[in-house]
């Protein structure tokens, strides 16, 4: 099985192989072979899972030439570790529920619909396990393709907006990775690396203009594709277009690619830059939790709601990633893990009243409650788990990363976010009030049935996954933590190296930032694990330091004096 | 034995599960709402089989901590889905399991022929699973779970009858305002986490690990910022100034889930967590002086509103939060015992209120439905007289409210008095003790006024109950009155417990149960309290007598006004009508608050959205494009067809870059 | 040859009318001519500087433009003949199908 | 009088363009000798006689021979080019015949014509001198300015036709004025004699005649590449010639005058490079910007594609101003991919067109998408290679240009080159949203795959994906091709 890697990347692409010779009158046939083809590839993904080492190591590697040719050469060089481990059985575990929810949402050209989810699902797959840049970017791009369609094709009235600004935003901000991609490539080379291979590249020591100018390419891609505030406008348009299983899939794999590369790409490649704009990133991640969530409460319609709480949801990621230490980042991977989920069965959920009743508004609903009790309670379970309700998966992953954050620099920051818990509250409960709660008035709603057994079907496993991913975290932190420790230390020591810098190399930066991290020469060569990267260091932080909070010994008590 | 604590919480959750997926199938009420009650009723046993085992033990010996699984761990960080069974613990899964088993089979008389009836029980029985987890919590987390899982049901079950608006709306602001302690208690909890890990390597959120660990906070400092976190975090649970607004519109739930949640167990969540790390907040004089200010404030506040309210179920809960308010001034002048004690007592008596109450609306409805009346069977100014038609529950309800009114004898009295004398008596607070002790003494008139009004309002006087009803008002089922007298009893005897020392009759069992728990908090307390001389037993003596004379005045009031001149109250409010419409309204609270943050909230969101997102980055975003595409339009025209025009373009092109090479 | 530069800048002013005709004028054929006038400076230049340098090279350079000009002429006027036959005019002005 | 001795000349570089020049013949002649009817034996013998070249082509990879005294040579770099023109001219023959007999144009000339075409360009990437250069120019241009008025007939054709030959005789002018230059400042013609003697010059760049001359010749080749502002005709003679001539039009003499261009500044004048690289720099961000941005507001999808012909100049231009092995691989590698990219859309906008070239707007391919799936598949893969997509060999091609330029230093002219080839997606994406994403209105019911068409879709298709895929034979036969010069 040294190839499972390959075999679950490219088996959707035998299905689409398949579907090709299937007419394009047999829905059925095409809805049940599609489905077996995410199964089986779900199956296969599982192999990995239990095949796979809990170490730091990259697994399942497959290393094959590709391009040679000029300066450039590319390999065909795929594995994965404990970060891409979990992204990569999310992707696998969304599709056969993505491909469920469309059986009766989707009853026009249903063979190309299935092929688009087939090859969105193989973009996906491989963007998450290449260990090759230019590999990786080919991925990327090519994810774009199948779901640029979706949207277009089956999307609702503004579809055409939608896709088309999906599209361009994003190609923007990946080309100009592709430029520092191309420059990193040329460094490389000058320092002797011989392909795209990620890994070398995490050993090339740059001076820190370029890795400013590169981070900030990088972190543009990316941040678009998470999307951060303020580069967030084109998601709430192509939620609201997509179809349910679009939604489902943008929502739960797609955004994850944004916030996968900060945390494969963007942050190790260029760590010191990484702590240089951490607080900048901090920033823009809590006012979009905080923003996010303003914007919500007022939407009238589901699904910009939900596109929304995306937004902050993902804020909550980025800063846990951006604390730099192995709680914040393991929250950050957890709740990208949990994001997925319940944003999924959120959509999946608008899905199904979108399907009775062909609106989306909120003023449209009222009291469904009582006709829908199955619905209402499937609704109530996502909707706490969206909100964070311990006991539910949302809980743990937020959690880590307010603690994480907490614990490093970004203190105040941390704070603020915090209070998102409550605005999250405020609109997820609020729109559940103004749907599921109230008299059961409009006559359209009164004859509304409740879910059959497919869309129970759906979401059992989802539900499932709510608690235990709630309840037992463990395999999931157990089986990332190597890899999260090994890439805090990474980002670790070369913080360390940043400082050792001349503070002339630092005053050249076009935005002065003055949270570089400082730490005192006593931290660097402390005794602390790894794990505790970044950890004690706002110890040392002058600039950083929360007046409130005194770190200091015990103050004296004047009462003590007596 | 105490290793079989994880088996308390679990069967309330078999009942849930149980309930939650089959009870729609079951469909025989007697079934399901005998599941729910038999579940609490097995958690109650073994909780007693603790307390028994743990009488037992030498006090030294009373804790335990049973690890059922890890949960989080994560780096550093480690949080295992553990027990604590300590002394705290026992009392406070005693009280959850004793009187949630009572309400549970109130409610299987009280919910009779409700929609939804295994619903209800379902909620009820995940409740009792929640609270159990949240005192049985041996780290922070797991409290957390059940801090925000009680709060979950709670606004499940406010929010019960969700085909009606406003209990939606109550549910939700409930579920907000709770939400908003817990932002309180997250931060808290990561600054408690952080200050021990950087400055002393110990990442722990353990009870037991941060008590080991206590004497290394400073006093002050940190722990001041952390503990006024928790504290947020308490009056959001709680029902404190200024999160107290969603307990009042919590009535909106069936009377059972008031008397459970919104009086016996879930408010009292925050006062048991400063009870909990009361090692932790007594190292900040400051944050103790915050939460005695408070829950004087809170006393007086919501008591004066009580006054004025005509639902009795919205008297009742000014009454909780008042009386909350004491038990909070309990903990801010380091009574922490006394704090407890008067928590456990008033889980009897106001739970007996509630649940009598409960009883009065039940049968009121009964007898409004029977005559299809659209009165409204919870306003005060529709009863009266209902003493000789429901004896069980008038006796019951009259001995609880005697009881919070602070009558001697009676239970409520010897909690009320302790906090009192604490309040006077206490070494943290210097001259604050007297406003303190003068606020709480206020504080206990107006209960008692209050509270008379509401048993003279309902069951002395004339019967205005619509005349047709009237004949089919009667006693509540046994189901429903059995559970009344138990608590009636508890009520009034449940005081002995805890006998003050100077009355000397016994032995305060109750503080010498705690000791372990409080000791080290009080230890912390001696560092920096004012050893000034005690007050004398006769201070003590004479304090004592002064609140029963207070109580008595209270109780005075009332009745002169509500059953000898009952003209009283309308001209009292046409002498002061804007005092009265005033605290009618609530002092305008939620108004306020309404004006401050939530419609400011709305429309900010509003304007982000249309003003900000859509026009100002949604339209550079689309602005972008539109320059890009004006610009298409120009260059489109440039391209005018003629050749002449090409051709210029050419030369043009050629001699910009001769010239640019010559003459550079 | 001391006069190089006085037949370069004849051949110079004679392009710069070719080429000022080519903007100014709206006939097709006289712009065609103005056409040729440019390449007859270019030759000029050619055969100067062939002169000047002593080498056949550029001499050699113009009997290949001026077969060139020739085929170039037999084609263009074919193309202006079919157009003529089209639209009745080899008005440059009217040579605006296609615009924008 | 003494004999004039005939030197021994090698034929062997030129042997494909005598092949090539005996076939267009004996084809004028058949066609004189069996007047009328169908033409399409026409075609099936030059797509066969183009095959053939290929092959002679191809035997000469590897090989250094130079023949004419120095004016013509046989390279790795001429041979990788005369493959391009070759494809060019292969697919357009196959593209040709059902289009000319539906505008009713089917003259048999088209044919032979074309290969004349495929002659001159030939010369342009083989010769060394710049007469022979100037030479090939010229016959490719002629027989061009026929072809773009091939549709006698046609007003548009007509116009196209003289538009391209009066502004084509212009920019001439400029081209051999600059070559005048050139021969003034170094004395002679002979590119690799004329890079000795600019080597051995104290300071080139203050030459003005060498300058001036560099400057105008790049004007000529500037037009025939249609780089801004020289670009102005692309539009009108695309929009008006005969669609499969566009098509020829876009790839064969661009790629011809890139060779030519490469040739030129990269043997006779690399001692200028920082002058070129400048001005290159310069008009390749122009070329790439008013090619996009016109591009977005038209309707018309010949002229759409012009306008992207345009772009796709700018972007190889990038390459070129880079001017090392990278961006100069590039632009082979791209314009090769380029033929099969464009010359398919083409394809399938003759096949969606009606007669008298009616139904060519963008919005005409309102429902393709789900009408003839498999067509609107193609034209998919073709936009999205122009748009420079993974894994199309479109973005390989353009991937090589900026990275040519990103390890010259030129990062603001990769990240301008990338800005615009995002806005240039939303053009392709508009035909997409046609295609896919509107109702239809009609139902395509005339459009008919005839054998040679769906041959050279196909090929078209192969050779708009493999290169993507698998783009290491073809990068390195171009660099090879690069490094010989």
């Amino acid at each position: 099985m040294s190839n499972v890697l390959s075999l679950t990347t490219f088996l959707p692409i035998l299905g689409v192989l398949l579907l090709l010779f299937i007419p394009k009158e047999s829905k059925g046939v095409l809805r049940n072979v599609t489905l077996a083809v995410t199964v089986v590839t779900f199956i296969v993904s599982l192999i990995m899972l239990t095949g796979f080492q809990t170490n730091a190591e990259f697994q399942f590697v497959e290393n094959v030439p590709w391009i040679a040719a000029g300066p450039f050469i590319m390999r065909y060089n795929i594995g994965i570790d404990g970060i891409s481990l979990w992204l990569v059985i999310l992707t696998t575990f969304m599709l056969p529920i993505a491909v469920l929810s469309t059986y009766t949402a989707v009853d026009e050209k249903v063979k190309e619909y299935m092929i688009c989810l087939l090859l969105l699902e193989t973009g996906m797959l491989g963007a998450f396990i290449s260990l090759d840049l230019f590999l990786f970017y080919i991925f990327w791009e090519v994810m774009l393709i199948p779901m640029y369609f979706m949207i277009g094709i089956w999307g609702g009235k503004n579809k055409i907006y939608a896709a088309v600004k999906f599209f361009i935003y994003t190609m923007v901000g990946s080309l100009l990775m592709l430029v520092a991609l191309v420059f990193l490539y040329f460094k490389g080379m000058e320092a002797g690396i011989t392909d795209f291979g990620l890994l070398q590249f995490f050993n090339l020591k740059l001076d820190m203009a370029t890795q400013v100018w590169l981070f900030l390419a990088f972190a543009f891609a990316f941040a678009i594709k998470v999307p951060m505030f303020p580069l967030h406008t084109w998601l709430p348009d192509a939620h609201t277009e997509a179809p349910t299983a679009g939604s489902v899939i943008l929502a739960a794999v797609l955004l994850k690619m944004g916030t996968y590369g900060y945390v494969r790409f963007a942050i190790p490649l260029f760590p010191e830059a990484a702590h240089k704009f951490a607080p900048m990133i901090a920033t823009l991640a809590v006012i979009g939790i905080i923003y996010a969530a303003l914007v919500a409460m007022v939407q009238e319609d589901v699904k910009k709601l939900v596109a929304y709480s995306s937004v902050a949801h993902l804020g909550f990621v980025m800063l846990g990633v951006f604390a730099f230490n192995v709680e914040g980042i393991s929250g950050g991977m957890l709740q990208m893990i949990n994001h997925g989920i319940s944003t999924g069965a959120l959509f999946l959920i608008v899905g199904f009243i979108y399907e009775r009743r062909h609106t989306r508004l909120i003023t449209d609903f009222g009291g469904l409650s009582k006709q829908m009790p199955i619905f209402a309670t499937v609704f109530m379970i996502v909707t706490f788990s969206s909100v964070g309700l311990p006991g539910t998966n949302g809980f743990v992953g937020e959690f880590l990363i307010l603690l994480g954050a907490f614990e490093s620099q970004l203190r105040w920051w941390t704070i603020i976010a915090t209070s998102g818990v409550i605005l999250s509250a405020v609109y997820m409960l609020w729109v559940f009030q103004r749907v599921m709660f109230g008299e059961l008035d409009n006559p359209k709603n009164q004859k509304l049935l409740d879910l059959n057994a497919r869309e129970i079907v759906i979401m059992i496993p989802l539900l499932i996954m709510i608690f235990f991913m709630g309840l037992y975290p463990k395999p999931f932190i157990d089986k990332m933590d190597p890899a999260i420790k090994k890439l805090v230390a990474q980002v670790r020591v070369a913080s360390v190296n940043a400082q050792v810098m001349p503070a002339s190399d630092q005053m050249k930066m076009p935005t002065g930032h003055q949270a570089m991290p400082q730490a005192p020469a006593a931290n660097t060569g402390s005794e602390m694990p790894a794990g505790n990267a970044g950890s004690n260091m706002p110890a040392g932080h002058s600039g950083m330091e929360t007046p409130a909070v005194p770190t200091a010994a015990p103050v004296v008590n004047p009462h003590e004096a007596k | 034995m105490f290793d079989n604590v994880w088996l308390i919480p679990l069967f309330p959750l078999i009942g849930f599960i149980i309930n939650g997926l089959f009870g729609k199938k079951i469909k025989n009420e007697a079934v399901i709402g005998g599941i729910g009650t038999l579940m609490i009723f097995l958690s109650f046993l073994v909780s007693c089989g603790i307390l028994m085992q743990m009488i037992g033990l030498p006090p030294e010996q009373r804790v335990f901590e049973k690890v059922l699984f890890p949960w989080i761990h994560s780096g550093n960080f480690k949080a295992d889905m553990a027990f604590l069974v300590d002394p705290l613990s026992v009392i406070m899964i005693m009280v959850v399991t004793g009187v949630g088993s009572l309400i549970h089979l109130y409610s299987i008389g009280y919910m009779h022929g409700e929609e939804g009836f295994y619903r209800f029980f379902a909620y009820l029985n995940l409740f009792c699973m929640s609270m159990l987890l949240l005192v049985l919590g041996s780290n922070m987390l797991v409290m957390f779970i059940g801090w925000e899982g009680v709060g979950l049901c709670s606004y499940l079950l406010i929010g019960y009858y969700f085909h009606k608006k406003s209990a939606g709306d109550a549910a939700k602001k409930a579920f907000v305002m709770n939400r908003v302690g817990d932002f309180g208690f997250l931060i808290g909890l990561f600054t408690l986490y952080w200050w021990f890990g950087s400055n002393h390597n110990i990442w722990t959120v353990n009870f037991m690990e941060i008590k080991a660990a206590s004497h290394l906070l400073p006093y002050g400092g940190v722990v001041t910022f952390a503990t006024l976190c928790f504290f947020v975090g308490a009056t959001g649970k709680s029902a404190q100034i200024p999160l107290f607004t969603w307990l009042p519109d919590a009535m909106e739930g069936p009377t059972p889930v008031s008397a459970l949640i919104h009086a016996a167990t879930m408010v009292t969540a925050g006062v048991y967590m400063i009870g909990r790390m009361s090692f932790v907040f007594v190292k900040s004089p400051e944050t103790m002086m915050v939460i005695a200010v408070v829950g004087a404030a809170t006393a007086i506040f919501a008591a004066t509103i009580g006054t004025a309210q005509n639902d009795i179920k919205r008297v009742l809960a000014y009454s909780t939060v008042s009386q909350l308010g004491f038990m909070f001034l309990a903990m801010g002048v380091g009574a922490f015992s006394a704090g407890i004690f008067h928590l456990m007592t008033h889980a009897f008596f106001k739970a007996c209120l509630f649940l009598g109450s409960g009883s009065v609306i039940h049968s009121m409805h009964h007898a409004l439905h029977k005559v299809h009346a659209h009165d409204d069977a919870q306003d005060m100014r529709n009863m009266g007289g209902l003493r000789k038609a429901m004896p069980i529950t008038f006796i019951t309800f009259l001995v609880s409210t005697i009881a919070i009114s602070g009558i001697p004898g009676f239970s409520g009295f010897f909690s009320k008095d302790e906090i009192l004398w604490m309040a006077f008596a206490n070494p943290y607070h210097g001259n604050l003790n007297i406003v303190l002790w003068g606020i709480g003494a206020i504080a206990a008139c107006f209960t008692a006024f209050y509270m008379f009004r509401l048993v003279f309002m309902t069951f002395f006087g004339e019967c205005r109950i619509n005349p047709k009803a009237k004949s089919y008002l009667h006693e509540s089922p046994l189901v429903i009155t059995i559970p009344l007298m138990v608590l009636g009893t508890l009520a009034a005897v449940g005081g002995y417990l805890g006998m003050p020392k100077i009355l000397g009759m016994l032995p305060n069992y109750f503080e010498h149960w705690l000791d372990p728990v409080f000791e080290l908090a009080n230890e912390y307390g001696s560092k920096y309290a004012h050893h000034g001389a005690h007050p004398s037993h006769a201070i003590e003596w004479g304090l004592m007598g002064l609140s029963v004379v207070i109580a008595l005045v209270g109780i005075a009031i009332a009745f002169t006004m509500y059953v000898k001149n009952t003209e009283l109250p309308g001209k009292f409010v046409a002498t002061f009508p804007t005092l009265h419409r005033v605290v009618y309204n609530k002092w305008y609270v939620d108004e306020l608050y309404d004006y401050v943050f939530v419609n400011p909230c709305k429309s900010f969101g509003q304007f982000l959205w249309k003003g900000f997102d859509v026009l100002v980055i949604d339209g550079i975003v689309n602005g972008v494009a539109n320059v890009v595409m004006g610009f298409s339009g120009i260059f489109r025209y440039l391209q005018s067809g003629y050749i002449y025009n090409y051709a210029f373009s050419m030369v043009l092109g050629v001699v910009v870059m001769l010239g640019y090479f010559i003459f550079k | 040859m001391e006069n190089l530069n006085s037949y370069l800048i004849v051949s110079a002013i004679l392009f710069t009318i070719g080429t000022i005709g080519v903007l100014t004028r709206k006939n097709a054929i006289v712009i065609f001519m103005c056409i040729e006038l440019m390449l007859n400076a270019v030759n000029l230049t050619f055969v100067a500087f062939s002169r000047h340098l002593g080498n056949l090279d550029g001499q050699v350079f113009v009997f290949f433009i001026m077969t060139v000009a020739a085929a170039e002429a037999a084609v263009g006027l074919a193309l202006i003949i079919a157009f003529f036959n089209n639209k009745e005019s080899i008005d440059v002005e009217d040579i605006n199908l296609m615009k924008w | 009088m003494d004999m004039i001795s005939i030197p021994a000349v090698n034929m062997t570089p030129i042997l494909p363009e005598i092949f090539l020049s005996v076939l267009a013949m004996a084809l004028l002649l058949i066609n004189v000798f069996r007047p009328g009817g169908q033409k399409s034996y026409l075609a099936l013998i030059s797509f066969f006689g183009i095959v053939a070249t290929a092959v002679l082509v191809g035997a000469g990879w590897g090989g250094h021979i130079e023949s004419f005294s120095g004016s013509v040579v046989l390279d790795n770099f001429a041979t990788f080019f005369k493959m391009t023109f070759l494809v060019a001219a292969g697919l357009t023959v196959l593209i040709s015949d059902r289009y000319m007999e539906r505008e009713g144009c089917n003259q048999g000339e088209l044919y032979p014509l074309i290969l004349f075409t495929v002659v001159g360009m030939m010369l342009m990437a083989s010769g060394t001198d710049l007469m022979t250069i100037f030479l090939g120019l010229e016959v490719m241009s002629v027989s061009l300015y026929v072809l773009a008025g091939f549709n006698r007939a046609n007003k548009k054709s007509n116009e196209a036709g003289l538009k391209y030959f009066l502004l084509g005789a212009f920019s001439t002018g400029f081209l051999l004025y600059g070559m005048a230059l050139i021969y003034g400042a170094t004395g002679t013609t002979r590119l690799y004699k004329i890079a000795v003697i600019v080597g051995q010059m104290t300071l080139p760049s203050a030459n003005i005649l060498l300058v001036a001359g560099m400057l105008l010749m790049m004007t000529g080749f500037a037009f025939k590449i249609a780089a801004a502002p020289f670009h102005m005709w692309t539009p009108d003679v695309y929009e008006g010639a005969p669609t499969p001539m566009t098509a020829f039009m876009s790839a064969g003499p661009k790629a011809a005058g890139f060779a030519a261009l490469l040739r030129i500044f990269l043997v006779a004048l690399p001692t200028l490079q920082v002058e070129w690289s400048q001005v290159l720099w310069v008009l390749a961000v122009l070329t790439m910007t008013v090619g996009n941005i016109t591009a977005l507001r038209q309707d018309n999808i010949k002229r759409v594609l012009a306008y992207s012909s345009i772009a796709h100049a700018g972007y190889a231009l990038v390459g070129f101003a880079a001017g090392n092995g990278t961006g100069t691989a590039g632009i082979l590698f791209y314009m090769l991919s380029y033929a099969f990219m464009n010359i398919g859309a083409f394809a399938i906008i003759i096949l969606v067109a009606k007669k008298g070239e009616t139904n060519g707007n963008v919005m005409d391919f309102a429902g393709l998408g789900f009408k003839r799936p498999v067509l609107a598949l193609v034209m998919t893969i073709f936009l999205f290679s122009l748009a420079g997509m993974p894994p199309t060999a479109g973005f390989i091609g353009k991937f090589y240009l900026f990275s040519g330029a990103i390890q010259k230093g030129y990062i603001w002219l990769a990240v301008i080159g990338v800005l615009n080839s995002a806005a240039s997606v939303y053009y392709y994406l508009r035909v997409m949203v046609y295609m896919y994403m509107k109702e239809p209105t009609e139902d395509f019911e005339w459009v008919q795959v005839t054998g040679p068409v769906a041959l050279a879709l196909i090929i078209a298709v192969a050779g708009s994906l493999i290169p993507g895929i698998v783009p290491s034979f073809i990068l390195q036969y171009a660099q090879m091709a690069v490094k010989l010069i």
